[in-house]
């Protein structure tokens, strides 16, 4: 399930969707967001996330479905949110379950870093530095690429 | 054709998007930017270093030499930065 | 922080007191395993886990210990039940923040990896084919292994 | 000399722990499970295949040719499965 909202989100009632009322589910992987109160030298007062509604739900639509193909997975949920936040506020929350806990933590792993440089987000950044867009980072594209290697079923890119 | 710009694009330009009618010979987004950068200063410096430039054509990722037609919903942005 | 017990614990309440008044840190990983209800072949109706008393406490304090050893990490949760579990009943929590994303995620995967094989658990199924130990998988051995070829400092054993 | 059993190792054996007092030439966890085999079938059925057995003295973990001593706390146990 993707949801793109303002609002922010209650992590145990959203987790507890994802295991309530199935037996078969052995693992559960989930990944916060959240924003801090530096960057580089600066500190921050406040981060303004900007999207392209409707690209937003179809990119991260793609990203759980590129998921699901790679690993056995019994659920996804990925909430991100957008517009104005401040330190300490929660960004995006990444949830997978699956029977298996290596399945559930290289999709929940593998979500979060395609999330950094595939989904349509920007990140305005203002405090003791001025307003700053945030640049694109070469090691999110890096963390993006080390699954690129191995298309389907890949079990875990840790493992060789 | 709607052009959409977000991020630093959306800054310099100083619009979120807009309604336009390129010339005929406008057959690509790289064709798009280079018209586009005819319409000022702000278009100019946005798209001063095509390489940090991503696009989308009808909420699809696409290379710049992806073709563009009347009618496609065109959007220029910085790399993205979600998570 | 280290919690053995019998009691169920409450997610959201458990990683709430991770981030709580914290704005320097960006990245909240957890683990959550859960009682399944299929062993092999077997319907399980129940898990019992039974600890070491004592041990149990020093050999997840060393484990936390060897994660923060690793890995840039704000703080660390284990929670792991003993006692009578049904299916769909929480095993364990395990949980890292940190300020980046990489090392909550890595570390919360080692975490899960050496519990699996380095904490004193034993657990008992039963079900249709009768009360049974669980054996020790060979694939768990390997999956604690893997982590240990870079011994300290080390950022991510998926990058090469 | 405490010992004390887990999992299956405590099923086949019957008990959870005892207090011992083995020969003074019991010197290793090694020589201790030699011992203890001798004292029942239970302890026989625990002990057959040491490859799957585990030991720890004080609470750390131990190789069977650690050395033991009176006072000291043994625990014997399978592989764990934690998690």
């Amino acid at each position: 399930m993707i949801k793109v909202q303002a609002e922010d989100f209650d992590i145990g009632a959203a987790l507890a969707t994802l295991t309530a009322g199935k037996t078969h589910v052995g693992a559960l992987a989930s990944f916060v967001g959240l924003v801090r109160d530096i960057a580089g030298e600066h500190r921050i007062a406040s981060m303004t996330l900007e999207h392209y509604p409707g690209m937003t739900e179809r990119a991260l639509a793609g990203i759980e479905a590129e998921a699901r193909a790679r690993w056995p997975l019994d659920d996804v949920l990925i909430v991100h949110r957008y517009g104005r936040l401040e330190p300490g506020d929660r960004i995006v929350l990444v949830a997978t379950t699956s029977a298996h806990r290596d399945a559930a933590m290289n999709a929940c792993h593998f979500l979060i870093d395609w999330l950094k440089t595939k989904a349509p987000f920007w990140k305005l950044e203002d405090g003791s530095g001025g307003a700053a867009w945030v640049a694109a980072r070469d090691s999110d594209d890096d963390a993006a690429e080390r699954w690129q290697t191995s298309p389907t079923a890949q079990k875990s890119p840790t493992s060789t | 054709m709607q052009v959409l710009y977000f991020g630093w694009v959306r800054s310099k330009i100083g619009v979120p998007g807009e309604d336009i009618r390129p010339p005929a010979d406008v057959a690509t987004i790289a064709d798009l930017i280079v018209w586009l950068k005819g319409r000022g200063h702000g278009y100019a410096e946005a798209f001063r270093d095509l390489s940090i430039v991503r696009a989308a054509v009808n909420q699809e990722m696409a290379q710049l030499d992806a073709p563009i037609r009347a009618g496609d919903e065109v959007a220029l942005f910085p790399p993205m930065t979600g998570g």
